[in-house]
């Protein structure tokens, strides 16, 4: 009801400008503290992000990951569970996703390929987040330990895993051979580039798009579909949930598989997309900023998608940074995307509660006149 | 045989110590209702603080001094975040953990210019360990020797410190005042409201007491158990300690026990690397490590049953009912 | 009307409150005479709650003034309440379920940093209290283990031992039996000899009639009347409140009973705990009859409408439905038994029935979420189910009928018509209803009770859990009597009366005339 | 072409105690000797790593410096787009024109600090500890074990690994507990191989009055009298021959490897530890560094068959 009283630009832009702006003061303010001069600093920022195609193409690349990361943390998250595991989910998923290409491309072509690879990372990731929703609903296992503790299983399993049976032959280096080409997934400049389109070589890919259709997907299955009904049923209310007969224990473990799933897709990008090999330590905490990522997107696929920009333009625009600035470490930037976080995930209210207020006294002082 | 047993023990008090602290620490604040996925990020930050204090002081307590402080700040941005402008508490916990991450090696590049490391600590500048009054008298009493000299005796204040803090923790949240608040105000916030007891102040002075005590752990992983700070020094034992906490039910002498457990496991694992099981040949060490989570989840799935935390935990207090 | 020249325990002046858009309180002023019963009424949403929750410092009031014995007070928080002699008991109970009697009493009112020695104190008082007004209660039993009769006493317990000289209750019947709230009453006006001054706000004229000795009307924000209890009546009540004349009994038709369409025969229940909740029940409910269930909440109701819906699977015991036999090797599910032909408005509507954070559309299919009716082949189909929501709105009179409105934002009686006009639209065979008018005001009980009569006249099954006597008498054509899990009596409607209900719901009737109370 | 020399440090980032840091001394180095700036860039991910060297290529940087094998695939996708740019890498081997490879012999240097530590024992008990369970590392150990056995084939080596995430570079206090298990099995000389969390391991030596052996760069200073000596790997001196002859038109591509005989590696014996080595301990050494370049000592590289049966 409050809502309807605030116009929707203040909600869906001033509100976010002012937070994410309070955020860059902020660490301006650090950045002149170590002696360094900010706006210089922004302006590479800004531009690495989004000022030319290639930097855009980076910036697209990492959301990619993002968007996959958040959509697993929302999808749990929308009923009730808190997939903190994504990190290993997508680890795994990407195992999936490096197996299928390994076995298959030298045989087939790319059109067999790609759905195989998505359905590898599919089944890879929801197979391990398969166990903790298991125990979840079944034995009453908190989620969040156990998901923390496949986090750390995933990664001895891919050393184990590279060490001993998937590493390449030709050198010390801990990746598997690389791919055939039928095996990568095409590179946007590739797919561009016939029709005169010059985009610079960055690894945004086509992954990109599975990641546009999963937003897509999610949105339709999880606000549109009965069992995206059931599952927020659980989610807000499971007392409601076993009034209305749903099994929850199926649900709960169908979501993890879900949301498992889609962190598993960061596999397609990274492994399939970029590396063209199988590599450790590719999922390099994508899996954790994910839960920011689906948070300040307030758990909806629009929201995730803006938050995942965001973060692929703080990712981007921090490398190209410290490329620039070599003083601007890569620790600073890190402190950036912290405030990025606090200001406009955390302390979104600071300026919220004032201005709707603001702008529902408005409207009441109109409607009373 | 007995010898690796106390040995085994004696490694886990050293690597539970920290965990104990922080568990307790995410205890006071989940038990106000107020969900710490920061207990790394503020580790790290005091760890940071302690061993950059101490390097400058010249003094480990002065170290100790300043971690809390560092952590403390941190709970307090927490709380600003959580408890005044009701934002999400997860969000809150991640963006402490990613500035903090940032924050130290920028500072201590800053300031030492070592690579975000401080300088190496020695003397006085760390807590060493203490050898209790008889420990080399009773080395030799069978038995209770053993376990007197070698396991109980000769650790550092701090871990003294951390397991001192069970039974005092246990008794500030049965037996005071605080404690009866700290419980009421995590299940149902709007009872301490109507009770005349503010949520407000009463939510941030828990996520006070959280920060010293997440600042004392982190002062005992740089300036106790290591000499010095390293980036990302804190690895993850935030996590561990948070998982401790739901695994011992937010209760103190449970949650002691599995961080012990995990302590314990850690270990074993260490113990375990290389063994050769007749039959199977060597074990590969990655199934090792994975040894005290896998165990982990199994004692969780088998024996511990449903962890049902405080009520309130991760809601934001709105006066208005839901 | 009143002598001015004694101060009032409490009055208030100007006072309003806006929340956002809605002006929940409009400039209400009231005056409560010392050691009064002062009653206030209104609609579901006219703002009661909100200027009890303003004198007791819950909310601040935008503007306006409160005085205590004639002195202005800056009430800003519950804790100036408190001071200020005030206590008030909640519509939800503001306890900590997990803790003791003795240690929510205390909440706030330790009396020292250590707990040891506020708890001997704390144990003394409470005895002086429970003897002064006969609240006994086990100070040491955890309150989400007590009845929700017993919670409420460890509300008013707490409020008395702060000292409390006024004290506001916030429709404190609604979860009691008639007994129970007897005894209420006798605490409240043992309060009153002592000085205490009361505020109760209740839906239930007759106890405002019974018990106060003032009365205020609250509609749409406003303070629209106030009458000295002695010379009023329940018409004139109703009327002030809704605004227009309301009918106050039930019309029906005698019963035609048809064939048994349910029968549950020996249903045990032991919950997680393992203490039998369930003993050895059995039903028959046929075709055109209500078959009302009395009974103190608390003595398996709520487990026998669960075993009942296949929210929970019996322990022993079967279930004939619809030519299915359901037990506990052969369980089937609420969806299953849904799917059967029965329905089912669950006791707590917020827990239970809806789902608050919904909008109201799709809390108004939750339990039929998967019918054909509102799916397409892969998706939800949103128009089927909004026309529908709308079209149920008008009909039922829910306020403000908009489907898209979160379910929270609805006040409790317009809650209970959607989730009513869902089962009951669902045209079930069998429809079980817990307590239907819960929380509800008396212009919305009306259109609920005809809708539950016109359901029988139709020849449906119906199934009612009440723990209004009122409520089950008027509508029921056959009562049965529940305590301690087991049932204990059957009597025709034509033969209950309060007494006699209230005897068995106690377990303390004979037949034999002589021996009455056991 | 134009000399504008840059480097890529692997995600453990320039100040890590060893490896980057040894390179980025030799950029400093570099960088006093001729007041050449030198282009630095550290990613802070996989994807940063392919960036960093194609931003460099692009802007014309050359040569490049790859540090770690972990930059391998990365470096050999941009050096076939920038045929005209020149690439080191250190510790992979990348077949192209216009790379140069440069690979150590850790085997060599590991294998001598193995025999000085079996020297020095007096339990017959030496230790291992290493970051991860990879190739690289297994190179280190499996020459170490060799060492150890020359001297004294009965000794004990204890091996162990303190994790399998990033973390496992920068767990000090992991590296510590690793150190004391192997100290209370009878260990008195570790060999630590674990980069950051390395630290630990020297630490938890001086607490214990026990040896450490240092690695990539000389870090007997740490704790004087408690570091044995380190496995230097002059990774310092490749990365400024790299800028050297690059500078003087001399740079090419192919494999370099770098040994004992090149001094590539070595170990460490300075002012911090002259203490701790007898005049018959250096001798030994001396006799044995003589005999593997001359190749009277074979020392098995388990990089050739990913196994190390000596
Ligand atoms: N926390 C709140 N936020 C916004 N609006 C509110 C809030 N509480 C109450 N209101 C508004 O104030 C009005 C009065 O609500 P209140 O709860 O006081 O009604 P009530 O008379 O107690 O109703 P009932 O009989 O159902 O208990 C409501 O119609 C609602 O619109
Ligand atoms: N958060 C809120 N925002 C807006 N309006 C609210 C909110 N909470 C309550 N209300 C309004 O308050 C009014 C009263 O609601 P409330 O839930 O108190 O009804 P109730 O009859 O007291 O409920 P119940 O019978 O279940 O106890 C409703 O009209 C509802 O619209
Ligand atoms: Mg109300
Ligand atoms: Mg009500």
């Amino acid at each position: 009801m409050n809502q309807a009283k605030v116009p929707v630009w203040v909600n869906i832009a001033l509100i976010p400008l002012l937070n994410i702006t309070l955020a860059f003061v902020i660490s301006g303010l650090v950045i002149y503290a170590i002696g360094q001069n900010p706006i210089e600093a922004a302006g590479y920022m800004i531009y690495g992000a989004f000022g030319y195609s290639e930097g855009i193409g980076y910036t697209l690349y990492y959301a990619t990951n993002f968007i996959f990361t958040g959509l697993a943390v929302c999808v749990a998250f929308k009923a009730g569970l808190f997939n903190i595991g994504g990190e290993g989910q997508a680890y795994i998923g990407g195992l999936g996703v490096g197996l299928v290409c390994l076995a298959l491309d030298h045989t087939m072509p790319f059109i067999v390929i790609a759905p195989l690879a998505i359905i590898g990372a599919a089944v890879f990731g929801a197979a391990w987040a398969y166990v903790p929703a298991y125990l979840q609903a079944r034995r009453g296992s908190h989620i969040v330990i156990t998901t923390i503790m496949f986090n750390f299983i995933a990664s001895s399993l891919m050393v184990y895993l590279m060490v001993n049976w998937l590493k390449g032959t030709q050198n010390m280096s801990l990746n598997s051979r690389t791919f055939e080409h039928s095996a990568w997934m095409p590179y946007l400049h590739t797919l561009l580039s016939p029709l005169g389109i010059d985009i610079g070589d960055s690894p945004v890919n086509l992954s990109f798009f599975w990641a546009l259709l999963c937003c897509f997907g999610v949105w339709l299955l999880v606000w549109h579909t009965r069992w995206g009904y059931q599952l927020r049923t659980l989610g807000t209310n499971p007392t409601a949930a076993k009034y209305a007969g749903i099994d929850t224990a199926k649900v709960t473990i169908w979501v993890m598989m879900v949301s498992g799933a889609l962190a598993g897709f960061v596999g397609l990008n990274e492994i399939m997309g970029v590396n063209h090999s199988l590599l450790l330590n590719f999922a390099a905490g994508y899996g954790f900023t994910g839960i920011a990522v689906a948070l300040m997107g307030r758990n909806h696929p629009i929201g995730i998608f803006l938050a995942a920009i965001l973060f692929g333009a703080l990712y981007q625009g921090g490398a190209e940074v410290s490329f620039d600035m070599p003083q601007i470490t890569p620790d600073i930037v890190v402190v950036v995307q912290g405030l990025v976080i606090l200001f406009s995930g955390a302390l979104e209210h600071m300026f919220k509660d004032r201005i709707e207020g603001f702008f529902i006294r408005r409207a009441a002082a109109a409607q009373e006149k | 045989m007995y010898d690796t047993l106390i040995q085994m023990l004696d490694a886990t008090v050293r690597v539970s110590a920290p965990l104990i602290l922080a568990a307790l620490a995410g205890l006071f604040s989940e038990r106000a209702g107020i969900v710490d996925i920061s207990l790394e990020g503020k580790i790290l930050g005091s760890a940071f603080a302690a061993a950059a204090a101490s390097a400058v002081f010249g003094s480990a307590w002065i170290g100790l001094v300043f971690g809390i402080i560092a952590s403390v700040a941190l709970a307090l941005i927490h709380g600003f975040a959580c408890i005044t402008h009701r934002g999400d508490h997860i969000v809150s916990g991640v963006a402490i953990n990613t500035i903090v991450a940032g924050m130290t090696v920028t500072l201590g590049l800053h300031w030492f210019h070592l690579g975000g490391q401080t300088p190496a600590l020695s003397g006085d500048q760390r807590f060493l360990a203490i050898t209790l009054p008889f420990a080399h008298a009773m080395q030799d009493v069978p038995v209770i020797g053993q376990i007197y000299s070698n396991l109980i005796s000769g650790h550092n204040i701090l871990v003294y410190l951390a397991f001192i803090m069970v039974p005092v923790t246990y008794w500030i949240v049965y037996k005071t005042r605080f404690g009866l608040r700290l419980r009421a105000v995590g299940e149902n916030p709007h009872a301490v409201d109507t009770a005349g007891i503010s949520v407000t102040w009463l939510r941030y002075r828990a996520v006070m007491v959280c920060g010293v005590l997440c600042g004392v752990a982190g002062a005992y992983l740089s300036t106790a158990h290591n000499a010095g700070f390293l980036k990302n020094m804190s690895a993850g034992q935030g996590y561990m300690a948070l998982a401790a906490l739901i695994f011992g039910k937010w209760r103190p002498v449970p949650v002691m026990f599995a961080c012990l457990l995990f302590g314990f496991l850690n270990a074993v694992a260490v113990r375990l690397q290389g063994v050769i099981i007749p039959g199977l040949g060597e074990v590969p060490v990655q199934a090792i490590e994975s040894l005290p989570y896998v165990l982990t989840i199994l004692l969780l799935a088998g024996f511990i049953g449903k962890a049902v935390g405080p009520k309130a935990v991760g809601r934001p207090y709105v006066k208005e009912r839901a | 009307m009143i002598n001015t020249t004694i101060p009032y325990a409490i009055e208030l002046r100007d006072i309003s409150k806006r929340f956002g858009a809605v002006q929940a309180n409009k400039d209400i002023c009231l005056q409560v005479p010392k050691g009064s019963i002062h009653g206030i009424i209104g609609e579901n949403g006219a703002g009661k709650s909100t200027l009890m929750s303003i004198i007791y410092g819950f909310y601040e009031a935008d503007t306006g003034h409160i005085e205590v014995d004639g002195e202005i007070v800056n009430i800003r928080t519950s804790q100036d309440a408190i001071k200020a002699g005030i206590g008030m008991v909640h519509q939800h109970f503001m306890l900590v379920e997990n803790f003791t009697v003795l240690e929510n009493v205390m909440l706030g009112a330790e009396g020292g940093a250590l707990l040891r020695k506020g708890v001997s104190k704390a144990r003394t008082e409470l005895k002086r209290l429970a003897s002064q007004y006969s609240l006994d209660i086990d100070v040491d039993a955890i309150v989400e283990e007590l009845p929700v009769g017993l919670q409420q006493r460890v509300e008013i317990l707490k409020a008395l031992y702060r000292g409390a000289r006024i004290l506001i209750l916030d429709e404190p019947t609604g979860v009691l039996t008639p007994q129970e709230a007897d005894h209420l009453f006798r605490i409240l006006h043992s309060l009153k000899e002592k000085g205490v001054t009361v505020l109760l706000i209740t839906h239930k004229l007759r106890e405002i009639l019974a018990s106060t000795d003032n009365v205020s009307v609250m509609r749409q924000g406003e303070m629209v009347a106030h009458r000295e209890t002695s010379k009023t009546n329940k018409e004139e009540l109703a009327e002030l409140m809704v605004g227009k004349k309301v009918r106050l009994t039930v019309n029906k038709e005698e019963a035609e009973p048809g064939k048994v369409v349910l029968s549950a025969k020996h249903l045990s229940q032991f919950d997680s705990q393992g203490v039998k909740r369930l003993k050895d029940v059995s039903l028959e409910l046929r075709a055109g009859e209500i078959l009302g269930i009395a009974g103190v909440s608390g003595n398996g109701q709520s487990e026998l409408l669960n075993v009942l819906s296949g929210i929970t699977v019996m322990s022993e015991g079967e279930i004939h439905f619809a030519g299915d036999v359901i037990s506990a090797t052969v369980p089937k599910t609420a969806a299953q038994v849904r799917d059967m032909g029965m329905a089912h408005v669950p006791e707590d509507r917020h827990k239970m029935g809806l789902v608050t954070g919904f909008e109201a559309y799709e809390s108004a299919v939750l339990g039929y979420h998967n019918s054909p009716v509102y799916n397409g082949k892969f998706l939800m189909n949103r128009k089927v189910m909004l026309d529908e929501c709308s079209t149920r709105m008008a009909a039922w009179d829910v306020r403000p009928p908009n489907p898209y409105l979160k379910t929270a934002n609805f006040s409790g009686g317009n809650q209970q018509k959607i989730v009513i006009a869902r089962e009951v639209e669902q045209n079930p065979d069998v429809l079980l209803i817990g307590q239907p008018t819960r929380g509800v005001d008396i212009g919305a009980i009306e259109n609920i009770h005809e809708q539950i009569v016109s359901l029988r006249d139709a020849g449906k099954a119906i199934l009612l859990v009440s723990v209004e006597l009122d409520e089950i008498m008027a509508l029921s054509d056959r009562i049965l009597v529940m305590f301690d899990g087991a049932v204990v009596g059957e009597l025709d409607a034509k033969d209950a009366n309060e007494r006699v209900l209230g005897l068995m719901m106690a377990n303390s009737y004979s037949d034999d005339p002589r021996g009455e109370p056991a | 072409a134009t000399d504008k020399p840059a480097v890529v440090y692997d995600q453990a980032g320039k100040y890590d105690k060893s490896f980057n840091e040894g390179v980025y001394n030799g950029v400093l180095k570099y960088e006093k000797d001729t007041g050449q700036k030198i282009r630095e860039f550290e990613p802070k991910n996989e994807a940063q790593v392919e960036q960093g060297l194609r931003r460099l290529a692009q802007r014309g940087y050359s040569p490049i410096i790859a540090v770690g094998y972990s930059m391998s695939a990365a470096t050999e996708k941009v050096a076939k787009d920038f045929p005209n740019i020149h690439f080191s890498i250190i510790d992979s081997v990348i077949k192209l024109p216009n790379v140069q490879s440069i690979v150590f012999k850790e085997q060599e240097g590991s294998f001598l600090v193995g025999a000085l530590a079996a020297m020095k024992s007096k339990t017959n008990t030496v230790g291992f500890i290493g970051a991860i369970d990879v190739p690289l590392i297994r190179k280190f150990s499996c020459g170490y074990k060799q060492g150890v056995k020359y001297i004294a084939p009965k000794d004990k080596v204890i091996v162990n690994f303190v994790g399998s995430t990033g973390a496992a570079f920068s767990n000090p206090t992991q590296g510590s507990e690793l150190a004391k298990s192997q100290f209370s099995q009878g260990a008195d000389v570790i060999f630590a191989a674990a980069g950051g969390t390395g630290i630990g391991v020297y630490q938890a030596a001086a607490d214990a009055g026990k040896y450490a052996i240092g690695v990539d760069s000389d870090q007997n200073y740490l704790h004087p009298g408690v570091m044995l000596t380190s496995m230097v790997k002059r990774v310092d001196q490749a990365a400024y021959n790299v800028y050297k002859s690059a500078a003087a038109g001399g740079w090419k591509p192919g494999v370099v490897t770098l040994g004992l005989a090149d001094n590539g590696v070595t170990w460490a014996l300075d002012k911090y530890n002259q203490k701790l080595i007898t005049p018959e301990m250096k001798a030994k050494m001396k006799a044995i560094r003589k005999d593997i370049i001359d190749g009277k000592i074979k020392v098995h590289d388990y990089s050739v068959d990913n196994s190390c049966n000596m």
